[in-house]
């Protein structure tokens, strides 16, 4: 909220009023403020809501009428990595709202200790896509129109095959920066064919650590919209990349104020609302997570 | 967003000195426990992934995301003691993005028929679309 | 910026102080980092009207070009003629009817008509008005680098595969998202949050309700063209493919997801304009308005209705039958609360004492337009005319009249009619009535042939036209230049009133609503005692008062409501 | 000659249009032009009924010294709701009226005449049942006539106005729209969805034969470009001309020496030629052959890569007679 100004010529009716440090001029009570940050969060929610509902929306069309791409598609992302994020996730979560009580109860030091442990967490989640995205972007498995995976060729000592200087630098959205230099494949590389239900028996019941060799062991064929399941993959899996970066910086500007004491029981209102947005995002990957990695 | 009158806004009167407030703190049992649920919902979606349920599992899985969406929305967001005006307005953009979702879906449905005719026909020797 | 004006001492008006929120602080640093909605309110308005100018430059360069079948004038070729209508659709759009009325007067009286000292977020507003500085940049930017080419709706594939500066546009009308999305989220919050004792729901003016429902269609709806958008730029440089059919995408459902935001934006358009019109009809017939919550409710009708009925843009654009015909259904449902607004505004001049002011002469050319625009979409409602409509110029002069003919009238009239409150200055009436007048009758000419050349089967965007068509041409651009002339005359009589204008009482109109009851222009903190809230169309409590010049409010003898 | 004119010669328009519509040029038309009349009606007593009302409270309530407001009621929900529901009768009228007329426009009557249409930017192609391809869409009268059009490159909308129909032609699937045209005579065909620089330029002619028997007799003439009226053998390089201006190379290749979007044809054949990699080509037969079924092989320097495929709408003979047609234009 707007920093203290103490208005020379507004004085309230009932004599002297006792303004808190962090009452906004045009606020009367610290509660009216705090319902209005609330609402204000709560609406800035649903802006996010409706932002991702367009992806949703895309995943939805391309998942009910082409789904053989996302059955051919999932097998390139790793399960285990993605329970592990979102349990990194959850323990966030956990330990956004733990902070959030710290702040209600003035508790300071707990409420600095949550805060680190949520960006550590933050922090852990980006590295671990870091790793999901170098690896397939090292493979080729691109949105569709640089898409230039060649079945087979993810086994060991076929590195230098199409070897695209391809360096997925910095985790924010490597797909968007690693293509901007991607040399410039024949696309028509990966030949394609209508029918995959041979990749579904196929893929049934492999659950393996190694992705190189899950799932895709003799499996040559690829359905002609594959590069679609990577670029919704990217777009939903990027986009929520910037959403947890958008949150390490709110929450990194939280833990400065709470080192600075700025919180207690009658201003927590940035805490609860940084701790809504967080819980959001969380909220966005409780439903990527399975729609994305657990597919049959 | 819910076109009632929401209930006078504020108090016309406000108590003397800081006009203090009180909000719902949440406890720490319910807090350990609402995280050890999301994990045990977690373990069960991964564990049920690996069952071929043929198109069931699509719906299993937004099930049990949906519940634990609702644990951490009543829990975490505090939305069990909040204002009924937050909640109603985070509920109708769910409803809108059914409604884009749903109404997007179903045209696309209707013309698919005229996509698939034009990918059987979209034969090696028409080079309209490059495969990718 | 606005030039700073030093208000004349005024003699009359008993608290003409001279510190108002224009002598507040000086300085271009005081103007640039205001928090005051009013300084920001002004600062949109200068901002939206030079957009306004841009795209009407644009508008007449167009208009010029289609004067003869071929050819017209020289250096347009068909690539610059595409690129005048992209930008004329573009800017008039996104810079200047979807910002307009809420930013810029929305802005200024929502928090003094509300009785509050401010929005809920002073600083949140200004990041709205920087964003929308932002996209307006970026949109100056696409103009250099290469131009925009493909029309306002960046339909794909074209739009993928044009190497005009899309990618520059599309980044501006994604930043002006934002900006639209926090100023709409900024007023849900101060309209639930901010209003002093006794201004409950049904005590508001009608103006805050159009504000507030088109609030709630900015939150709603906005993201949604910036996930569109941010799509569409994936396409261009990542090659994502979902709209792009090469790499298997589908172009129709591009077209889904732009008219899921841009149908509720287009009442995010007309909102604003009826909340004024409600307004203008009250104060200038002297009667209190007509079926009060009829209107209320038809602005919350009208704001969730729009997101139902997005599909009869694309009737002929390969969507299936079926959602088709569930489309067309919606779309009827949306005329209704129209039609009550329009009946209900009638009803309030019957037995009233009209008074045919500047803004009551954009307020009935609002209703003369608006009525002939609400008309024109029932043909483009039912399927099968629209089959024969769509895409033609019947389409363009239907939303001309509906967003020219509607939203700038309503935009004129709320300038005008607020004008004495902004800057505290009288404009000049004959001048301010003879200009609406030449606006109207200049629209008219500029319109009306239209729907008669789109049903003949003329169709839209078209550089080079059959000879069969020119006469109506030739007719709606020398309607299209005397429109240009019109609004300069408006212009001017602002402007000129700014240097020579009356000092203006605090309430020159005599309406009853809270921004009439602090002085013109009103104080830093807009009310100096907290403002006794009334009904806000009880009109027999304000009399005229020569000595004053305007109006003054007297205890009203009953609660007329 | 300007490059921005339109090369299209228009039909002038047909005689029998009303103020408000072109001429019902097909079984649909009536349906079509009765709702729109219906509406006009409706919108005009409305339109009347509330400028009438303006006018006359203008007048008679007129602000004047002493002329106070009466007093007035503020409310009359029963006013409100007749206002509401009336009017909405009317719109489910209109709206069951639309509907059930566009049901019949979207779905063809099986045994229809099929065309293929392929639309590409800024010329259309309509191909006939024995495979034959016109810029010219030939129908007979009183027969069921089924497009079948796809797009190759933007989204493009086939309208004739006549006729009442119009659907867009979408890359990447089919999509339909069928006629019964009743009107003899030619009509002008228009591309109304947005599809680059000569999107005004797309136009084409359709010509509405008497009888079947008189389009087959058209369609066996037009179809067989190697025999003239008399049917004498027709010299190659003239139906080479021929298929220059009905493919549309005559868009983006000039035979006056002028560059255009393409390189022109005047004096180019056998010459050596600088492609945009920097190699030297002579422009023999496999170069003109190569370039039209694949374009992007050897592009000639300084021109962009944007030339379309002609893969299966020219066949070999054709391409030859294009040859022929080139070598004599030294």
């Amino acid at each position: 909220m707007s920093a203290v100004t103490e208005p020379a010529t507004h004085d309230h009716g009932d004599g002297h009023h006792a303004h808190h440090p962090f009452q906004a001029h045009h606020f009367e009570t610290m509660e009216q403020q705090y319902d209005s940050g609330k609402l204000g969060i709560w609406l800035f929610l649903i802006t996010e809501v409706m932002f991702f509902s367009g992806l949703f929306t895309a995943y939805a069309i391309f998942r009910s009428y082409h789904p053989e791409i996302f059955v051919a598609g999932h097998h390139f992302l790793d399960k285990t990595l993605g329970a592990a994020n979102t349990v990194v996730l959850l323990f966030s979560s956990l330990t956004m709202a733990w902070a959030v009580r710290c702040a209600q109860l003035g508790q300071r030091k707990g409420l600095i200790l949550c805060l680190v442990l949520t960006l550590a967490c933050a922090g852990t989640f980006m590295v671990v896509k870091y790793f999901e995205y170098s690896h397939k972007i090292h493979l080729g498995l691109v949105p569709a129109r640089y898409f230039s995976f060649v079945p087979g060729s993810e086994h060991h000592g076929h590195e230098g095959e199409h070897g695209d200087a391809k360096h997925s630098d910095g985790h924010a959205d490597a797909a968007g920066h690693a293509d901007a230099h991607a040399t410039t494949h024949d696309p028509a590389a990966t030949p394609d064919t209508l029918d995959s239900t041979t990749a579904a028996q196929e893929s049934a019941l492999l659950v393996h650590d190694q992705v190189e060799k899950a799932a895709i062991e003799g499996k040559d064929e690829l359905p002609y919209r594959i590069g679609l399941f990577f670029s919704i993959y990217y777009c939903l899996t990027g986009l929520h990349g910037i959403h947890i970066i958008a949150g390490m910086i709110a929450i990194s500007w939280i833990l400065r104020r709470s080192i600075r004491g700025d919180f207690g029981p009658q201003y927590f209102g940035p805490v609860d609302y940084v701790g809504l947005y967080w819980h959001l995002v969380d909220l966005i990957w409780v439903f990527l997570f399975p729609l994305l990695y657990l597919i049959q | 967003m819910d076109t009632a009158p929401a209930a006078d806004a504020h108090s016309a009167h406000d108590e003397h000195g800081h006009g203090e407030f009180h909000v719902h703190v949440m406890p720490i049992p319910v807090l350990l426990g609402v995280f050890v649920a999301l994990l045990g919902l977690t373990a069960l979606t991964v564990w049920s992934s690996t069952f071929p349920l043929g198109s069931w599992d699509v719906t299993l899985a937004m099930l049990i995301a949906t519940v634990k969406a609702l644990l951490i929305c009543l829990f975490f967001m505090h939305m069990l003691h909040d204002k009924p005006l937050n909640v109603m307005a985070f509920l109708s953009s769910i409803i809108f993005m059914a409604l884009f979702i749903g109404l997007a879906l179903s045209d696309y449905g209707e013309y698919k028929p005229e996509v698939d005719a034009w990918d059987s026909s979209r034969s090696p020797q028409s080079t309209t679309a490059p495969a990718p | 910026m606005a030039t700073i004006l030093d208000p004349a001492i005024g003699a009359g008006g008993e608290d003409s102080p001279v510190d108002n929120y224009l002598t507040h602080t000086h300085g271009w640093k005081s103007w640039a980092f205001t928090l005051d909605h009013k300084r920001i309110g002004m600062m949109y308005l200068v901002g939206v009207t030079s957009a306004f100018l841009l795209g009407g430059i644009f508008a007449l360069l167009l208009r010029a070009e289609l004067f003869t079948p071929g050819p017209t004038i020289p250096l347009v070729s068909h690539d610059m003629y595409n690129q005048l209508f992209t930008l004329h659709g573009a800017v008039m759009t996104f810079l200047f009817i979807i910002p307009g009325i809420p930013a810029a007067q929305g802005n200024f009286i929502l928090p003094i008509m509300l009785g509050a000292k401010d929005v809920a977020f002073p600083r949140m507003n200004l990041c709205s008005f920087y964003l929308w500085l932002g996209g307006a940049v970026f949109f100056l930017a696409a103009l250099f680098l290469g131009g925009l080419d493909t029309g306002w709706t960046f339909y794909t594939p074209y739009s993928i595969t044009t190497n005009t500066a899309v990618v520059s546009a599309t980044m501006g009308a994604f930043i002006l998202g934002f900006s639209s999305i926090f100023t709409g989220l900024n007023f849900i919050v101060t309209v639930h949050t901010l209003r002093p004792p006794g201004m409950t729901w049904f005590r508001m003016p009608l103006f805050l309700w159009a504000i507030y429902g088109t609030a709630i269609i900015q939150v709603l709806a906005t993201p949604v063209l910036g996930i569109t958008l941010m799509l569409l730029m994936a396409e261009r440089i990542m090659g994502i493919g979902i709209f792009d059919p090469a790499l298997g995408g589908d172009p129709v459902l591009y077209q889904h997801f732009f008219w899921f935001y841009s149908h509720p934006a287009v009442y995010i358009m007309i909102l604003p304009a009826m909340g004024v019109i409600s307004e203008l009809m009250s104060t200038f017939s002297r009667k209190p308005i007509f079926g009060y919550r009829f209107i209320a409710m038809s602005s919350l009708a009208i704001a969730l209705l729009g997101f139902l009925v997005w599909g009869h843009h694309m009737f002929t654009s390969g969507q299936s039958q079926m959602s088709a015909i569930v489309f067309s259904a919606l779309t009827f449902s949306v005329a209704i609360p129209s039609a009550i607004k329009v009946f209900n505004w009638l009803a309030t001049m019957y037995k009233g004492s009209i008074s045919l002011a500047t803004p009551m002469c954009y307020a009935l050319s609002f209703l003369f337009l608006f009525t002939i625009g609400g008309l024109t979409g029932l043909y483009l409602g039912s399927l099968s005319t629209d089959i024969q409509l769509h895409d033609t110029y019947f389409v363009v002069a239907h939303f001309h009249y509906v967003m020219v003919g509607g939203t700038l009238m309503a935009f004129l009239g709320g300038v005008f009619y607020w004008w004495p409150k902004m800057t505290g200055k009288l404009y000049d009436e004959f001048w301010g009535q003879i200009a609406a007048w030449i606006v109207f009758v200049g629209f008219n000419l500029t319109f009306f042939p239209q729907f008669v050349m789109g049903s003949r089967g003329m169709p839209r965007r078209y550089y080079n036209y059959l000879p069969e068509f020119e006469f109506y041409h030739k007719m709606s651009t020398i309607g299209a230049f005397l429109l240009g002339v019109g609004l300069f005359i408006a212009l001017w009589v602002l402007l000129k009133s700014l240097k020579s204008g009356a000092k203006a009482p605090a309430n020159p109109w005599g309406s009853a609503t809270l921004e009439w009851q602090c002085s013109s222009p009103p104080p830093h903190d807009n009310f100096s005692h907290t403002p006794t809230v009334g009904d806000p169309y009880d009109l027999e409590s304000t009399v005229y008062d020569p000595k004053l010049g305007g109006y003054k409010k007297i205890a009203s003898p009953a609660p007329a409501h | 000659m300007n490059d921005d004119a339109s090369t299209f010669v228009a039909p002038p328009p047909h005689p029998g249009g009303s103020f408000w519509l072109p001429v019902q040029g097909s079984t649909k038309a009536p349906e079509v032009d009765s709702l729109f009349h219906f509406i006009t009606g409706i919108s005009l007593f409305f339109f009347v009924l509330i400028v009438g009302l303006i006018v006359w409270f203008l007048i008679q309530y007129r602000r004047r010294p002493g002329i106070e407001p009466q007093p007035s009621p503020h409310h009359n929900t029963v006013l409100e709701l007749s206002w509401s529901i009336l009017p909405s009768l009317l719109l489910v009228v209109m709206f069951y009226r639309g509907f059930t007329s566009y049901m019949d426009m979207r779905t063809p009557p099986d045994g229809a005449m099929e065309i293929n249409v392929n639309a590409k930017k800024w010329s259309w192609l309509f191909t006939y049942s024995n495979g034959w391809g016109e810029p010219e869409l030939h129908v007979p009268r009183d027969v069921p006539v089924t497009l079948v059009m796809t797009s190759e490159d933007v989204i493009h909308s086939l309208f004739i106005p006549a006729f009442r129909v119009k659907m867009d032609v979408v890359p990447g699937r089919y999509t339909k729209l069928w006629f019964n045209a009743t009107e003899v005579g030619e009509f002008t065909l228009f591309c109304t969805e947005y599809c680059g620089t000569r999107h005004s330029d797309m136009l084409a002619k359709v010509v509405v034969h008497d009888s079947v028997a008189e389009y087959q007799q058209w369609l066996e003439k037009a179809s067989d470009p190697y025999t003239d009226q008399d049917g004498q053998p027709r010299p190659l390089a003239e139906v080479g001309a021929m298929f220059y201006t009905k493919r549309g190379c005559i868009q983006c290749h000039s035979t006056d020496g002028s560059a255009k979007t393409g390189p022109t044809f005047k004096g180019t054949f056998g010459t050596t030629q600088k492609m945009t990699d920097g190699t030297d080509v002579v422009i023999d037969e496999n170069y003109v052959r190569e370039s039209i079924l694949n374009p992007m092989a050897k592009v000639r320097g300084g021109f962009r890569p944007v030339m379309p495929t002609f893969q299966g709408q020219l066949k070999d003979q054709d391409i030859g007679a294009i040859i022929a047609y080139m070598k004599s234009l030294k």
